[in-house]
Order: C-alpha cells, then structure tokens, then sequence
C-alpha cells in the first residue's frame, strides 16, 4: 500500500468542477501553496476544476495561495469564518462583485462541523452564535436551562493538507502551528491529498508521533522545500 | 453433515478483503481472519482502543500489556501504527473510514439485523464497541457457524435476541455457506458440495435465494 | 503554575462523596492503579468517598482497580460499554445483589459523550444503537435520511488518569495504547489528577509531543514504577 | 476629558487576571494585556489556531510563520507551551476551560451583550473566533475606550450593531472606568479621580450605578 504520488501535478489531477475542497491552514500557516499552485496552473491550462467551495479559516491573502485560487474565477463559494486578511483584495473584489459565495462560519464552530464530518456526527449543538445574526434559521434547543444552536457537519469532497513528514501509507506530522485544521480536514474529506516536506518510510514515524494517522489520507507527495505563505508574501516574490 | 472448521471460515472471509483495506475484527473468533490475508495484500488493522497497523500476538514472554487488542489480547505493532485516543479511535469508526468490519453472530435475520451482543436478558450485559462498528464501518460481513450449539439456525427471518444494529450486515460467511445480504433477502452465493440445497435450507430459518452465479464454497485442504 | 503533588494519598484526598470519577484505562492498560488503591486506602480508613459513580470502558477485573473499589462497596454506580473481563467476580456479585447501577453505552458513544463533555457540546447524533434496546428513551432525529439517537455530553467531577511524562503545567504524554480513554476524560473533568512515571520540568516535553495540554490537568504525582493492571493480575501479586 | 492610554488600560485589565489563568487576549489592542503580567505570576496564554503557552514576538528577523498567533502576528513558545488542532483548540474555548478572555468592543450593553464584529452590515463580515470566545470562555472581559472616535458612548442600554454574543460580558475596562455588569445593569466599579461622575454619565449610553466600593481607577506614571 504506497500512497505516494509523483508529482503536485498528478495529486490535484482528479479534483472535479464543483468539488468541495477544504484547504488546510490558518492565515498563511499550513497552507499547502505549491498543491495549491498546481490546481490553479491546471485550471489556467484547462479550464478546470471550476465552480469550487473553498472551506478555509480564511479566504487568501495576496496574490497567491487561495488568493491567487479566487484571482483565477474556480472557486464559487468560501466557507470560512474570517475573510479579511492584511492584503483581502483577491476576495473583496470577486465577493462585492457578486462572483463568490460567502458562508460565514464562526471559528470554533467552523472547526467543529469539520471534525464532525470526520467522525460521523451529522448534527451538534454549541452555544456558539446564540441571539446572534449568524443563528439565522438554525433550530435552537435547550438544555440543562441554556440555549444552544444545532450545526450540521461539514465534509468535502477533498481536503489538501501540507504535513511535515508524511509516510507511504499516509501517516503525517506537522510543523508547529501549522497544524492547525489539516487533521480534522483529513478526516472530513473523501480524499485527503498531503504534500509533505519529506516522505518517508512506514516505522520512520514513531506510532506515538503520528498526527494524522494514514487512513485519513489518500495520497502524499513530496515538496521538499515547500514555500511557506506568509514568508513567501513578505519576501515579495509572488508568484 | 459436513462443515468448515473456523480456520476455513476465516480462511474464506479473509479471501474477499481488498488490498489496502482498514479493517476491524471482532473479539474472538473473528480474530483469527487476520491469519488468512493472501500473501501481497496490505491489511490495516484497527482495534477500537487506539490502534491502526495491529501486527500479530508476540511471542510468549515478550507481550507488552500496553498494545493490546479490543479483546484485551497482547498485539503487536507494524511499521506505519500509530496510536491515538478513543474519541479519535471511534471517530474512524463512526465517521464510515472502516473499510470492513467481521464480527461473530448469535442471529442474523435476512432484513441483514445482527443480534451479537446479548441472549435474551440474561446476566450482565455488555456490548462494547458492536454497535459502534455496525452502524459506522462501510461494510459489515459476519463469520459464523451455521448454527448454534443446539442446532438452531443463526440465519433467521427476524432476530429473537436483543439487536446490534438494523439493516447492518451485507455477508455471512458461515461453516456450510457464503450468503448475502441483499433488498431485505438472503441470497446464496457459495455452498460446501457436500450439502445439498435441501440440507443447507433445512437448517436455515429463512429463505435462501438462488442467483445464476452459485459458486461452490472451498478453503484450502487442512484447514 | 506548579502542578505536581507529592503523593499519591494527597492527589485523592479530596474527592468527594457521590462525585462522578473518569477513570482512565482499557482493560489493565491505562488504569492508574496506585490512584485506585489510595482512593480504596482512604475509602477503608474513613468511609469516604463513598456513593461514587465510575466512568471507564469496563468494570474492574480480579482484585485490583476498579474491581478493588468494588469490592470495598465505594461505588453506587458504573457507567460502562463492557462490564464483563477475565475475571469479572467484583462487578458481577455486586451487581446480582443490586447494589450497584449500571449504565451501559456502546463505547464509541461512551468516547464521545466524554468528548463533548470536555468540549462544551451538551449533545449530539449519532446512528449507533438506532433501533436496539439501547435507544429506549433518547430522541431520534433524521438527518439526510438515515435516523440518528441524540445523547448527551458526559462530565465528571474528577478524571484519574496515567501517564508516561508529566511536566508541572500538567502537560502528559503517555505510553503507547494506554492513552486510550485519558485525554478525553482529562477533558471531561472538574478536577484530572494524573500519575505519572515521570514528573519533568515545563519544557521537557517538546509542544508538538503533548498529548493532554496541561489545562485539561489540575494535578500530577509521580509514580516511578507504576503497576501495569493485567501484568499485576498476571503475576499473582494482588494488591 | 483626562483619560487613560491603551497601555494604561491594558494594564489596569492586566491586574486582574489571577495567577495560573488560562487567558485568550482578542486579536489587536487587547494582545496588549499580555505586556502588563505582574511579576511573579503566572499566566498561559492560549491561540485559537493551537498553541498554549505562547510569548512574546520574536526579535524581527527571527520570526517563524509557523509559530503565530490568532492575529497572524510572529509570537513564540514559553516552556511548557502546547500545539494541538483547531478542533482541540476550540474544545479549549467552549468547554469552559480557557478562565478568561479579553476582548475589544464596538458596543457594549448593560444586559451583558457585545458588539464586536461588525458594524452594520457594511463591507466583508469576518467573525473569526469571537462568537465561540465569547460564549465559552468562562469570564469575559473588555478592554475599550470609553467612546468611539465621534465620540458616542461605548457603552450603552442595547447594542446598535450585531451582536457578537448576549449576556457574556461580565466586566469592561475602560478608558475613564472600570465597570461591571450585573443583573442587567451597569455597576460603576472604578473610575479616573479626574472625571466626574456626572461627565461619566454624560458619555456613558446607559444608567451607571454605584455602590458602597466604588474605587479610584489608578494606573502607574508613565503608561
């Protein structure tokens, strides 16, 4: 069972118009830019995929990354729960624009309906968002004297998720905070597509190490020195 | 009447399991597919307390009673384990991300219900994770005998014991039979030679439907 | 911010009468015998705690843990997904003769109502034990067309756990599949007392490492040779 | 009207937060509180996107993008600090173990409710982790100027904007006050000696009430 893949072009190759794709990272921590830049290159070449849902915490910062996803007019809808960046120009102009679909999503809730659809939970209820504008046509139960909204799970289609070390029969680490959402996306996902900064062998990975243990994740392929976002913004060279 | 020991029953179950399957065995019994995996396949194995990659028992003397199996048993790991906690153990369940799960049967009934966890109300009951893994692997398949101790058949048109889950089982692999599962009927698909259709009905408490592809159940000779 | 308590007497010495306990473990492997047995020495010194309500995956085994605080006549009630083990005399004797509750839940519902104790969901759905016994009295709610039971968070006044490094912010990792139940029931309490087989300074444990962050934890003794439940039963050697 | 610096207000909030507090600090102004630790105490501090036991920004040019706060600002690991995934850092939030979080404010109303998010409905809505801090964190405080830069009370009978969370504040730092909330009214707890009460009012959009321990709001020279 070798679920490594050659190259980012063949990891992103099978991702369909219309797919739901949930994108690991928080700001630009996680963020899997080099998965992220050959699915925009595919879409530029081919046309497709279109007509995505992004589920991210945020919605691209920039020109590159998600930014540059929205730049090229695939994604249809942003399922996040901050869409504000220090350079929010990418989704500001397709969202008043009219050309992106906003669902706004507070974060903790945002994270949760995720792990839910990981782990086979269709519906939880939070406090989260109670009396609020985001609680519109949520039904509202009441427990043990307070109110709580009921949320559904979210699942996607794929998920691209930007681990550390990642062994060929998926099992993954992360570096520091970037781990942020990538192990409950790998989780919600049907396919859940890792690049990794190093692949390795089954056993290189301590059992006890594992982050996200291989089941959750379909392939893995190797970016040896993968850019990071935020680095990669500052530095100025966008590419 | 003729009849598979449960090595040829695991044996067979084990035959139908893709390569590169996640997979649960049951307590018990249903342990002993892991023996059988064909050679060149790669099976995942999980146990509900924490575990993918579950390797064989070790040797005696070398068990480490912190990697056991669901049944409490001593394990070992394989390259590529890893170990999380119960919540995230039960979430690959729950969530459909289990391939396969075997487990043991007291009844079957042809609406594909499972009965396995309870007789009747006697004594103290426990059901572990059954239930968990009934209703979240993506494909449930049960190994079993025929029948019980006493005779009675195990495949049923509705279960008398208290149930598992509804609707949850797709296969039986059973000592006399390979039988699915299918729009709320039982249909075989292989038999042992030896028994006849009458025989294998006679001790079956339900309708056995015959499609064209009938196949002849065999395991390898010695087991 | 220190943590760490000297002794496996003072770690138990304030749990209460009619408290909820979460006891860690899965059969023998996690159990925190040495919290146990204080717990059991302090119940046969002074009569307290007594009425206590144990959450764990089982319901003791032989003479030592659980089956020891059974046998003492300390518990009132067992919350459980498996009451029956190699040696199940305690619980069994107890419970012919009515004198302990048990409340039985498939253990990934078990996992999961203790997860969302510690993570502030009071309920969620889920399809297990739809239409078996265990469904008598909890809601049914359809969700895409499958039926799923509504159940409850669990809470405990008091998680007992064991784990392999401890630092004195109660960060822990432990050892191999012994983490099983302990981090979502260090989540679940009021009050987590952890045994650990070695007590470390904050920063010892590396930051991707931790297993429970230390706020989940409230105590932590050092037990450098701890017990392993079924190697004690094993051997004979019962407590 | 002589009033407090952000730094003074940070500080006075600062003061507050007991020893071994779990603390979430909202992004902008109230990461500021962090500075003003009193000595000898210690306090974790927690980031949405999975770590406790953050520090302070790193030296510029030592910066490690992987290591940032809810912000997106560079922060660092104290000893003892933690990495976990969002849905364990929201578990944090929400299940009433993170014992404090400050926040800032557009609004906020004597019934306890808050305004933080948004102003109308102008421009792209971004709530980030507000609406789980404010509803799971088990005390919520705010760090503000008393007004807004027109010069409208901060502080008022009902919320103007959309809310961010109903009867979650229970104490506001202010820039000419302390004040609690309390049974749906606003207690006055401290204010600057400078001020009177009746200019307090006068810039306050709901009714002040004081009682026996009203206490003089005093931060050190210099903030």
């Amino acid at each position: 069972m070798d679920k490594s893949i050659d190259s980012v072009e063949a990891a992103v190759a099978d991702i369909e118009d219309g797919a739901v794709v949930m994108i690991a990272g928080f700001g630009g921590s996680g963020i899997p830019v080099e998965l992220l830049h050959a699915l925009v290159a595919r879409f530029r070449a081919t046309g497709h995929p279109t007509g995505l849902t992004v589920v991210n915490n945020n919605a691209g910062t920039g020109a590159v990354g998600i930014a540059a996803m929205l730049d090229a007019g695939m994604i249809a809808k942003v399922i996040c729960s901050f869409p504000r960046s220090s350079q929010p120009q990418a989704f500001q102009r397709r969202y008043e624009a009219g050309e992106v679909e906003l669902e706004l999503v507070p974060q903790g809730t945002l994270a949760e309906r995720i792990r839910a659809g990981g782990a086979g939970i269709p519906a939880f209820y939070t406090a989260t968002g109670v009396g609020t504008e985001l609680a519109a046509g949520k039904p509202v139960e009441t427990f043990d004297g307070r109110d709580y909204l009921r949320e559904r799970w979210l699942k996607a289609d794929v998920a691209l998720v930007k681990g550390a070390l990642g062994d060929r029969h998926g099992n993954l680490t992360y570096r520091l905070a970037a781990r942020n959402f990538a192990p409950i996306m790998a989780m919600a996902a049907t396919t859940t597509i890792a690049q990794v900064t190093r692949l390795v062998e089954p056993g290189e990975i301590e059992p006890e190490q594992v982050v996200t243990p291989g089941i959750f994740v379909q392939g893995v392929v190797e970016v040896p020195e993968p850019a990071q976002e935020e680095a990669l913004i500052r530095s100025g060279e966008v590419a | 009447m003729e009849k598979l020991s449960s090595a040829g029953i695991a044996w067979r179950a084990a035959q139908d399991i893709p390569d590169g399957a996640y997979v649960n065995l049951g307590i018990g019994f249903p342990e002993m597919v892991a023996r059988f995996q064909p050679e060149g396949q790669h099976v995942t194995y999980h146990s509900e307390n924490g575990i993918l990659g579950m390797g064989p028992a070790p040797q005696e003397g070398e068990e480490d009673w912190d990697v056991i199996n669901a049944g409490k048993k001593a394990v070992t790991l394989l390259p590529g384990a890893s170990i999380f906690h119960h919540a995230d153990s039960f979430a690959m369940v729950r969530g459909g991300h289990i391939d396969l799960a075997v487990l043991g049967a007291y009844e079957v009934a042809e609406t594909g219900d499972l009965a396995n966890w309870r007789i009747g109300s006697r004594g103290v009951p426990a059901v572990g994770g059954a239930m968990d893994m009934v209703t979240g692997a993506r494909r449930v398949a049960v190994v079993t005998d025929h029948v019980t101790k006493t005779g009675a058949p195990k495949l049923v048109e509705r279960c008398s014991n208290p149930l598992t889950g509804v609707g949850c089982v797709a296969r039986v692999y059973t000592s006399l039979a390979v039988v699915d599962v299918a729009d709320g009927r039982f249909v075989l698909r292989e038999k042992l030679a030896a028994v006849s259709m009458e025989a294998l009905q006679a001790v079956t408490g339900a309708k056995l439907h015959v499609e064209r592809d009938l196949r002849e159940l065999r395991v390898p000779e010695g087991l």
